[in-house]
């Protein structure tokens, strides 16, 4: 696509930005050109500390002081570089404009969302309070808040993740700028809320015009909404072309390892086994996009079809459950090493000193089994209570109700010693590789200090030739042993943390978010790393995850997470295949595709509302609300088996759903 | 709010109870008793005395006809100035106490947050550095020391300023006894200012505010000041502690009445009365301005309202 | 206008800088000379001060006593009334004394009084009568006095505060209520008006006083201030024009740049250090006299204080009514080396050298003057092999700790109440609470007892005076230096003399411009 | 499998493994490092130790010791050849000796007190903090209590009641500076504690006392020392004020404040009795207050 050159919104040219710091100076931008023209979206690709914000953060006039910049950044002919600050003031904000990650911090808390919005008016333009305020209003409409008016009114911490990020987009349109940088807008919210922010972007600038230049590390986000794309690494930019070009003709090793290593839902044709025509429409999504009909689903919840239907998939209650679940990944029922039933934990919320308590059910009757040698993948978006199931699992925190049951042996009724035993055999690595390690010690003592506890008769020398073993064994260079974990890149870091868990010889590993906080590429490492190990000690994976390509990528069965509860349960490919459950579906539907073609291809389910609060009872019947009036607050949707195996939780049909709900 | 407030006031009930308790009797643990000076008293004055304020009785006696009348708002009567109820006393005191305290505690807010706010702005530049001079100054010398020096230079040298008194309170006579009350907590303030903002200037809201094109001012005024306060405003309550104890040398030295040399006063003459009546009214007082600290932490922000 | 209202106003009323809070108004309830300060000035007795502290008639126009020395008569002067216009009678005296004996009323000097017939034995309950009280109206203007014996200070000792009438008026209607400042009524020169705790008591001139036409100052603000150099400080900028007290540090200062403004005057007072009589090894009269010979007392007024207090080498300081010259130690004037060297002869006779060191506790009341004597004493015993332990307490402990024998060596001071040398013999007679070291010599007692019983006034002087020496020759203590005044006076101040008892009555004086 | 060892071993040659086995800094040897590179934190530590060293060594360098007159001496001002450099006191002591020691009895307090105050500190608020829950409420609750009383006033009681105690004072003031400690310790605590290598050792099955003192206690090294630092100066003027009040060191030991406190009687006649321990006061105070700031940004990096 060639580029006009009147049509140049923004012209970089041999940007260089400069840090000194107290360990001297680092070149975070050497020499960066960009284009970016009226209408089009520029994408801006590159992995943590590639200094793709740095670019526009340095264009903009937003770096700390300690920052150096050189070069040319010519906007509508004049160099941004060379203004003053208040020259930059009159086009920051109303000609080019800005939204930012975290949506949380990056509006200031004490002041409504209405004063926050209406200064910008009133900074850049001459305009009365009410016609700042209407307008305010009306671009909140734009961004489609509900109550807008109300909002108005409201402080930031009282609107949800994504409802900031709508503010802060409405903003940062208020003026009508020509450019809008946007700085991973979505990388903090769930991938539904994610989805509908992309296309509100989207449409944004098609309606308006405006340039758009997208930072992001998500090669999906960047096939959705990007003409072009520009790949940054160590400050430069190692590849640029239009979207389709880069997707497929990438040039620079970079960038193929890149796409490579995002990991990508693929479902062959030949896997979708359906039960009925019409769901074999419905259920190939990602290549054809959906159509959200689901006529007669065999087992839709309002049917009588599961009336004695139990509260967990493996309540003993129902052994067609059971059955399904032994039978899952091909293993007989001996080889079942984790079994649990109906677990629950809440936590009492206090909120003041004679306020009512009330009760946070974060999982609310979860029930699987596990097979030796399986990977079970667990997702779910924040708050739904994937981390502390698998916490409540390996009792790092006391369930409040059921059972788990550990190759036999009933884990909540254990004592010290035999517990003890349980923690040798099951494992976990935690999310944030660096929070994970005690930065006090060093990775070779971190990794050292399960063998002091479970094997205390080896000694010094024999404990390091252990952890020397490990270190080999999950790709750490001997040389780190005596390093602490801040030294360490998050990549090896994550290693050593596997390794920590690795040292007991688990049968058991729990992979708590374990690649979430990773750059792609290393995330694509680690992910092959656990799959080496899985193979070589015939491990038993969790995998939790929000990410639905990554569980996708390393499971053979998925548990889909909603407010504590299953929604459904299937083999990874079947329900790949054919989601059942809406909540699953729009999961599915929202998570970008890294190819341009099949992503704008695609259209997706959208519900209405957002991811409730798990305080809110009610929010569990968000689902089946044809039958909110009759069942009780707390009622849990019951699961029953649709598929051989196959487990979904009641739902009104998908239809149904669709309608725009009025009170919503 | 209200009712916050009434339950945090009702919850310091036992805290002053404990504190009463704990210092009515370590008082009377302590060697020497009100009568005691450099012309003894025959024992027959002395019992008189004793009969006279209850002293004769035991010690539970004594604190329980205390706590009674403490109950109905009577501290009891004062040995060291006869003329006057402990609470007359307290009275009499009070106004100054609160003048100077009050005005020095306003002046080390409004001086150390400007200064602090200079500060950053002027982060490692001139003002800054001079700013940081000055500041550094008020917190390492002690007020004993600074007390005397500013009279003779203020008052002696240059006659600017009257060298102690009250003078029915006019200006003059509160200029130099605000300065030394408050100079040290203008140093602190300043620098936890300077801090707080320069972490808030950081923050990501600011780079919004930035984005947004708004001016250097209005980002500092509207956006960054509140939430740079919070930590000045934590500091409140102990600065007010400490304005309160630190009132005992200025008053010593600039010969003013008030509460904080009545108490020592007191505890050095074993007014058992006195002393225990100026820790009620000091708690009392510091209890109410950590409300107001509380109340103002929730003006700052807004999170904090709705939890 | 307003410029010369406040130059009349400064010109009317004398600032002066008075050191602690008065305790009360209520002239039974006083101990201190700052509140004698005040009291004398708004109250007057039958007897009151001259410019020299001497006594002269006040309330009383004049007296007689009886041949015994027993009886004393006072005839009222004519128009003397309280400053509510009521007249001042022979009643309120009577009323008076008889509240300053009542147990109930906690008086804390009413020993002072002790002379009077019945009033010790009224004061510790003995007596339930208060009736019994040798003090009467024979009319209104008559007050009759008997004593127990015959007392050749006692009209000395009624120009005390606890002598003082009462306005028998008011306190039956309002009790102890009558000292509050809105309500006091008072018969001295001035009247209080204002009174704010921790900064100042001021007064006015009672136009009604039968004095009034003499009296140049129209009234005076007695301030509070602990802090001495800060009080300087405001008498330099000309906040105070009398100082009561002042930091001996300045002294030679103020010689150079406030000639003739230091007052530094003889007062009839002793700084000495107490000795444990009753714990070895003080008991040992040797000891005592080694500590006590080996101190430098020339050094300390001079060199430590720098106000050159004059060393002490008697008991009753120089210069006290009813007494002729005081005994002085026979040491005196041996040359310091010469001292040292029997003190440590002395001390090894008691079994002390450097092998085997004496060890004692100094123990001295918070001040800095104290301090500073304690430690120079301190290093002055060192080269004897002394290991002095110094112990600073404030006030309220040390006198406390001193009352019930707590101590080895401790610091003590005496001022004199009354101008008899008996005042200062009392010290150490062994029936006597502040006799700290607990000094008991049978024969002394006895000395000062015939002494106080004789009614010739020589033959009384020369029993002191055994008594005196008896206990400097056993080293029942160890006198350091007599007390000097310390004033600092404004050239403005007119009218002002120094005196044994540091008494300067306002009325006696005049601001000048 | 999408992944192939070939496309591993692509993948690995982005990974850095330049490092050599040369043993590693931990965040605290990092924060000196930091600190060396802080230069008014430098001066002042260097600044620091000569005053200490002056302090202690000292006196055996000068003629003088700090309790003995010179009885040919009283208030002379400084000279040279006097061998009295500062000048002598009242009594006719040495005022360099005097300064010296004071300076060292000024020091052991702050050190003392900080001591008691870190020991109190640290164990309380690492235990409210670890445990949590319903002791944690009311341990916090008490230490609100404490904030609430005007705690000075009861240290003066207290010296005024049980006299001149040195032991006494240095408790007496460590216990005034525990309660920030304690709130500090806790509320790191509370961050580390939900840090995610505290859940790795639980799930190792390390037990409490294991965690508390071999996770937590280590990693709190750093806002323990800089609230040390913090508190160091603020006992010094602590036990200065108290020095002026009257309950400071019994004679014939000094301290800074208590020799300032005399000095600022005498200002104008004998003016290096303040000037010289103000002087020294000044420094030692200046020090640890760069010193403290020092630590706090070479601990916090972030730029201040």
């Amino acid at each position: 696509m060639m580029q006009n050159v009147d049509d140049r919104v923004l012209d970089i040219r041999n940007l260089h930005v400069r840090f000194q710091t107290n360990d001297g100076t680092v070149e975070a931008v050497r020499g960066v050109d960009a284009q970016v023209s009226a209408g089009e979206c520029l994408g801006v690709v590159g992995e943590s500390g590639s200094g793709k914000s740095q670019t526009f953060l340095a264009a903009m006039g937003l770096l700390a002081s300690n920052a150096t910049v050189t070069g040319r950044v010519q906007f509508q002919g004049q160099n941004l570089l060379d203004l003053s600050v208040r020259e930059l003031n009159r086009i920051r904000g109303s000609r080019i404009s800005m939204i930012f990650q975290d949506p949380l911090t990056a509006l200031t808390p004490h002041l409504r969302i209405g004063a926050q919005m209406r200064e910008v008016l009133q900074t850049h333009q001459h305009i009365s309070d009410r016609d700042a305020q209407q307008r305010c209003l009306q671009w909140l409409e734009n961004v489609r808040i509900p109550e807008a008016a109300h909002r108005l009114k409201q402080y930031p911490h009282e609107l949800s993740g994504g409802m900031r990020q709508r503010v802060m987009i409405a903003m940062a349109m208020l003026c009508e700028p020509e450019l809008l940088i946007a700085d991973e807008p979505t990388t903090a919210l769930d991938v539904t809320i994610q989805a509908e922010i992309l296309d509100l972007m989207d449409e944004l600038r098609r309606d308006h015009g405006t340039a758009v230049v997208l930072i992001t590390h998500d090669m999906g986000v960047v096939a959705r909404m990007c003409d072009r794309v520009q790949v940054m690494r160590h400050g430069e930019y190692v590849e640029q072309g239009s979207c389709e070009e880069v997707f497929y003709g990438a040039q620079h090793d970079y960038t193929k390892m890149l796409l490579d290593s995002v990991p990508r839902i693929y479902v062959a044709p030949e896997q979708i086994v359906t039960a009925d025509k019409s769901e074999a429409d419905e259920v190939a999504p990602l290549r054809q996009g959906a159509q959200p009909v689901s006529p007669a689903s065999p087992a839709s919840p309002a049917s009588p079809a599961s009336p004695a239907s139990p509260a967990s998939p493996a309540s003993p209650a129902s052994p067609a459950n059971d059955q399904s679940v032994s039978t899952t990944g091909s293993s007989n029922p001996a080889e079942t090493i984790l079994r649990v039933r109906d677990l629950r934990v809440t936590f009492p919320v206090h909120s003041g000193w004679f306020a009512r308590k009330r009760t946070l059910r974060a999982v609310d009757g979860i029930g699987f089994d596990l097979a030796a040698g399986e990977t079970l993948g667990i997702v779910g978006e924040s708050g739904s209570g994937k981390s502390t199931l698998a916490r409540a699992i390996l009792q790092l925190i006391e369930p409040t109700d059921g059972q788990v049951n550990w190759q036999g042996k009933e884990l909540t009724v254990l004592g010290r010693r035999e517990l003890q035993k349980f923690r040798q055999n099951a494992q976990i690595v935690f999310q944030d590789p660096l929070a994970s390690l005690n930065p006090s010690m060093t990775v070779g003592d971190s990794m050292a200090e399960p063998l002091k506890i479970f094997e205390p008769g080896l000694d010094r020398q024999a404990r390091t030739r252990r952890v020397a073993s490990m270190m080999e064994r999950v790709g750490l260079p001997y040389t780190l042993i005596n390093r602490y974990p801040h030294e360490l890149s998050g990549g090896q870091n994550q290693r050593v943390g596997i390794a920590r868990a690795m040292m007991s010889r688990p049968q058991l590993l729990i992979c708590d978010e374990a690649v979430s906080a990773l750059d792609v590429s290393i995330q694509a490492q680690i992910l092959a790393l656990l799959k080496d190990l899985q193979q070589e000690f015939g491990l038993s994976l969790i995998f939790i995850s929000h990410d639905l390509s990554v569980v996708w990528e390393v499971s053979s069965r998925i548990l889909v997470m909603y407010l504590g509860s299953v929604v459904e349960l299937a083999s990874r490919d079947d329900l790949f295949a054919r989601p059942q459950h809406p909540y699953t579906r729009q999961l599915v539907s929202a998570v970008p595709v890294p190819d341009p073609k099949v992503e704008r291809a695609r259209s997706r389910i959208k519900l209405q509302g957002e991811l409730a609060s798990p305080m809110d009872a009610g929010a569990r019947l968000r689902f089946l609300p044809s039958r909110r009036a009759q069942l009780p607050t707390d009622h849990v949707p019951l699961l029953s088996e649709r598929f051989p195996n196959h487990f979904v939780a009641e739902h009104d049909p998908l239809e149904s759903l669709l309608q725009p709900q009025g009170a919503e | 709010m209200l009712n916050y407030a009434f339950r945090r006031l009702l919850s310091t009930i036992p805290v002053l109870w404990i504190a009463i308790t704990a210092c009515f009797f370590v008082l009377r643990l302590a060697p020497g008793g009100p009568f005691d000076g450099e012309r003894p008293l025959p024992e027959a004055i002395k019992q008189n005395l004793a009969a006279h304020y209850n002293l004769d009785k035991s010690l539970f006696e004594q604190y329980i006809i205390y706590l009674g009348n403490l109950l109905q708002g009577d501290l009891g009567p004062s040995f060291i100035n006869q003329d006057f109820s402990v609470a007359e006393q307290l009275l009499v005191g009070l106004p100054y106490t609160l003048i100077i305290g009050g005005v020095a505690f306003f002046l080390s807010i409004v001086l150390g947050i400007t200064a602090g706010i200079l500060g950053s702005v002027y982060r490692n530049r001139f003002p800054d550095y001079l700013i940081g001079m000055v500041v550094l100054s008020g917190l390492v010398l002690p007020n004993f020391l600074v007390a005397p020096v500013l009279q003779l230079f203020f008052g002696l040298k240059l006659e600017w300023l009257p060298v102690g008194g009250w003078g029915g309170g006019a200006v003059s006579h509160i200029v130099l006894p605000v300065v030394v009350l408050a100079l040290p907590h203008v140093a602190r303030i300043s620098r936890l200012t300077r801090g707080a903002m320069i972490e808030v200037m950081h923050s990501n809201f600011i780079r919004t505010a930035r984005s947004k094109g708004l001016g250097s001012a209005s980002i500092v005024w509207r956006h960054a000041l509140k939430p740079t306060l919070t930590p000045v405003v934590s500091y409140l309550g102990p600065a007010a502690s400490y304005l309160l104890t630190g009132s005992l040398v200025v008053e010593t030295i600039f010969g003013l009445p008030g509460i904080g040399r009545y108490f020592i006063n007191a505890a050095l003459n074993r007014d058992y009365g006195m002393v225990l009546g100026t820790v009620v009214f000091y708690m009392i007082l510091i209890v109410v301005l950590n409300l107001i600290v509380d109340i103002l932490y929730a003006w700052l922000d807004p999170r904090v309202r709705s939890r | 206008m307003l410029a010369l209202m406040a130059g009349l106003a400064s010109a009317a009323t004398i600032n002066i800088h008075n050191g602690g809070d008065p305790t009360s108004l209520d002239p039974h309830k006083l101990s201190g000379d700052w509140e004698n300060r005040i009291a004398g000035d708004i109250f007057e007795g039958l007897v009151t001060e001259d410019t020299k502290a001497e006594p002269i008639p006040g309330q009383a126009a004049e007296w007689t006593v009886s041949d015994d020395g027993l009886v004393y008569t006072f005839n009222l002067r004519d128009g003397v009334q309280w400053s509510d216009g009521t007249p001042v009678t022979a009643h309120d005296f009577v009323f008076a004394f008889q509240r300053l004996m009542n147990p109930e009323t906690a008086a804390v000097y009413a020993y002072l009084q002790y002379s009077i017939k019945n009033a010790e034995a009224i004061n510790t309950g003995e007596v339930a009568g208060l009736n019994e009280l040798g003090v009467k109206a024979i009319d209104d203007k008559t007050v009759e006095i008997t004593l127990e014996r015959p007392t050749p200070y006692f009209i000395g000792a009624l120009t005390h505060y606890t002598a003082y009438p009462l306005p028998k008026h008011l306190l039956e209607e309002v009790g102890d209520d009558w000292v509050k400042i809105d309500t006091i009524v008072t018969n001295g020169p001035y009247t209080p008006v204002d009174w704010v705790p921790g900064s100042h008591v001021t007064t006015v001139k009672n136009e009604g006083y039968y004095a009034a036409d003499d009296v140049s100052i129209d009234g005076a603000k007695f301030f509070v201030l602990e802090d001495e150099s800060a009080a300087l400080k405001r008498y330099r900028a000309g906040e105070f024009d009398i100082l009561t007290e002042f930091p001996t540090d300045q002294f030679a200062w103020m010689e150079e740049n406030l000639p003739g403004q230091a007052q530094v005057a003889p007062y009839a007072g002793l700084y000495y250090y107490v000795i444990n009589h009753n714990k070895p090894p003080f008991d040992n009269a040797d000891v005592r006299k080694a500590l006590s010979m080996s101190i430098n007392r020339e050094v300390i007024g001079p060199q430590i204080l720098g106000t050159g207090e004059l060393p002490a080498y008697s008991w009753v300081p120089p210069g006290m009514a009813n007494y002729a010259e005081p005994y002085t130690l026979d040491w005196k004037d041996m040359p310091y080396g010469e001292k040292v060297a029997e003190a440590k002869s002395l001390l090894a006779s008691a079994g002390f050298d450097a092998d085997n060191p004496l060890k004692l506790q100094l123990r001295y009341n918070t001040n800095e003057n104290h301090k500073r004597i304690a430690v120079a004493i301190a290093s002055m015993w060192k080269p004897l092999g002394i290991d002095v332990e110094l112990y600073n307490t404030e006030t309220k402990v040390h006198y406390d700790e001193l009352q019930r024998g707590v101590l080895d060596v401790a610091r003590a001071g005496w001022l004199a109440d009354y101008n008899d040398a008996d005042n200062f013999l009392n010290l150490l007679k062994s029936t006597v609470e502040h006799n700290y070291g607990r000094y008991n010599n049978p024969e002394f007692d006895a000395l000062v007892d015939k002494a106080n019983a004789t009614t010739d006034t020589a033959e009384r002087a020369a029993l002191l005076h055994q008594a005196e020496k008896l206990a400097l020759d056993e080293s029942a203590a160890i006198p350091i230096y007599y007390y000097l005044a310390r004033n600092v006076v404004s050239p403005r101040v007119k009218g002002y003399e120094n005196n044994a008892f540091d008494i300067h009555r306002t009325r006696w004086l005049q601001l000048v411009d | 499998m999408i992944f192939r060892k070939a496309k591993l071993a692509i993948l690995e040659s982005v990974l850095d493994n330049g490092a050599d086995l040369a043993p590693g800094r931990s965040l605290f040897q990092d924060a000196v490092a930091r600190l060396k590179r802080n230069k008014a934190a430098v001066a002042s530590l260097i600044m620091l130790v000569l005053l200490v060293v002056f302090a202690i060594a000292g006196p055996w360098f000068i003629p003088h010791n700090y309790e003995d007159p010179d009885w040919a001496a009283f208030r002379t001002p400084p000279s040279l050849d006097g061998g009295h450099w500062f000048g002598t006191d009242q009594n006719g002591r040495d005022l360099l000796a005097r300064t010296l020691f004071g300076t060292r009895v000024s020091l052991l307090v702050a050190l003392i007190a900080t001591v008691v105050s870190v020991v109190i500190g640290v164990s309380y608020g690492a235990i409210a903090g670890y445990v949590g829950g319903r002791v944690d409420q009311a341990m916090m609750r008490f230490v609100d209590i404490m904030y609430a009383l005007p705690y000075i006033l009861f240290v003066i009681l207290l010296m005024v009641i049980f006299g001149r105690n040195v032991f006494l004072l240095f408790a007496a003031i460590g216990a005034l500076e525990w309660l920030t400690m304690a709130r500090i310790v806790r509320g790191q605590t509370l961050s580390i504690k939900q840090r995610e290598y505290i859940e790795a050792a639980r799930a190792s099955g390390l037990g409490t006392t294991a965690i508390i003192f071999r996770h937590i206690v280590p990693n709190l090294v750093g806002s323990v020392v800089i609230y040390a630092t913090l508190t160091i100066p603020e006992i010094v003027v602590v036990e200065s004020f108290l020095s002026y009040l009257g309950f400071g060191i019994q004679e014939p030991l000094t301290s800074l404040g208590t020799l300032i406190a005399e000095g600022a009687d005498v200002l104008e006649v004998l003016p290096w009795l303040l000037w010289f321990p103000a002087s020294f006061l000044v420094v030692l105070l200046l020090s640890l207050l760069f010193i403290g700031d020092g630590l706090r940004d070479a601990f916090d990096p972030r730029d201040r």
